[in-house]
């Protein structure tokens, strides 16, 4: 668990190597939106590409359940991004 | 319903697995596995090895709900799901699902319902390497389409 | 193609048979198998033992038809089907299918319809013990009904 | 293999046990139907009891494959009486 103030961000597979990194920790005082977020950590993070995270395809966890972009994310939360899963 | 779910860089053994189902109850009556390997070819280039990526955590989370969902709709006296990650080489194992039913019926359709949700849902990632070039897969359509089909109207 | 068919009174290895469906050829990507296995009741009633017979010399012959009529429906690459006869005990293994096919979806269908239809005709009969009494099993109607799914219009 | 003035006659499980036989070799020396070596068993084989050996469930394989009452059982033929099959 991390800070109440902060929120941990993932990313997985492709999305990890397309922005070489594979996790950060995002100060969030107050509930956004998964869209609010993205726009957030373009303008913040310079490892943060827009085209990259915003793919149509790259789908979003937050506390490890998959969400929609207009869910709220609150401080403390753990939220991943990642592409379409292709196990089994 | 007894549940073992587990995410592992090791190899297992199958008939582990398969005794652990057997002796979850002498109502056992049939038992449906399914076993995924490695194959050396993938839409036309020669596979030399697979790389395997979770995330840890919701991977196991996501499995557990997916042999819930089919406990729910067919009878099920035990599940194991196993499934490696790391690097892996053709003829090697990746995925093991298996049902211990009290009727044939109920574990092929558990079984089945299991692996096509696992492909489709469970939070895995693989990079193919072809003759030393890696490529990360992309959703095959086919396993969308075997997903649709549990769709109850 | 490649089929093992075996009937013998005893137990068999499911690592040992599943290590053959993978050895067939690289190009195995999934295998499914099912595990028939001697249940405590029936019917109501404790089973404390099974008597299985057959027809032999018939029985291998018409195990190899079905695992054949399986593959021209499906893309199998491999089949196993070993069936025991004799006395059994709840908990012992009586019947193992196993078909090794490139993608999933043929090794399921493949795999349960060779079941069902050693279910309804393979020459083999079970003798049940319960409780001192021993019956002979009769045809179980889910059986036929399993059977007739298969059927093409 | 056995003479061809001859067939070989199994029965399998309950059948066997209601016959009290599991099995028998039985003069043939031109093609019959099934339904008629029926009779000739039942009229030359004291063991063979016709209400048994025809009752409805009662399947017949001539060299192990399963038959009509009019198929043609030539001599030298393997012939096999048996209730509906209850394995797997």
């Amino acid at each position: 668990m991390i800070g109440s103030q902060m929120i941990k961000i993932l990313f997985f597979a492709s999305l990890k190597e397309q922005l070489s990194i594979d996790a950060l920790d995002f100060p969030l005082t107050e509930s956004i939106t998964v869209a609010q977020l993205v726009d957030e950590l373009v303008l913040k993070e310079a490892s943060i590409d827009r085209d990259i995270l915003s793919a149509e395809d790259i789908l979003v966890a937050v506390d490890q359940t998959v969400v929609s972009s207009d869910f709220l994310v609150r401080p403390g939360s753990e939220v991943a991004f990642f592409p379409p899963v292709t196990g089994g | 319903m007894i549940k073992k779910v587990v995410v592992q860089i090791d190899d297992f053994d199958v008939n582990e697995e398969t005794a652990f189902l057997v002796d979850i109850s002498k109502e056992v009556g049939g038992i449906n596995t399914f076993l995924g390997t490695v194959r050396d070819v993938n839409e036309g280039d020669t596979v030399t090895g697979l790389r395997l990526e979770h995330y840890p955590g919701m991977t196991e989370k996501q499995i557990h709900a997916i042999i819930d969902r089919a406990s729910s709709r067919w009878s099920v006296l035990g599940a194991v799901v196993i499934h490696r990650v790391g690097d892996l080489q053709p003829g090697e194992k990746i995925v093991f699902v298996g049902i211990a039913s009290k009727h044939r019926g109920d574990a092929f359709r558990a079984c089945e319902y299991v692996m096509d949700s696992l492909k489709t849902e469970a939070t895995f990632w693989k990079k193919e390497v072809t003759e030393g070039e890696a490529r990360w897969l992309t959703t095959r359509q086919t396993d969308v389409e075997a997903l649709n089909k549990w769709q109850v109207d």
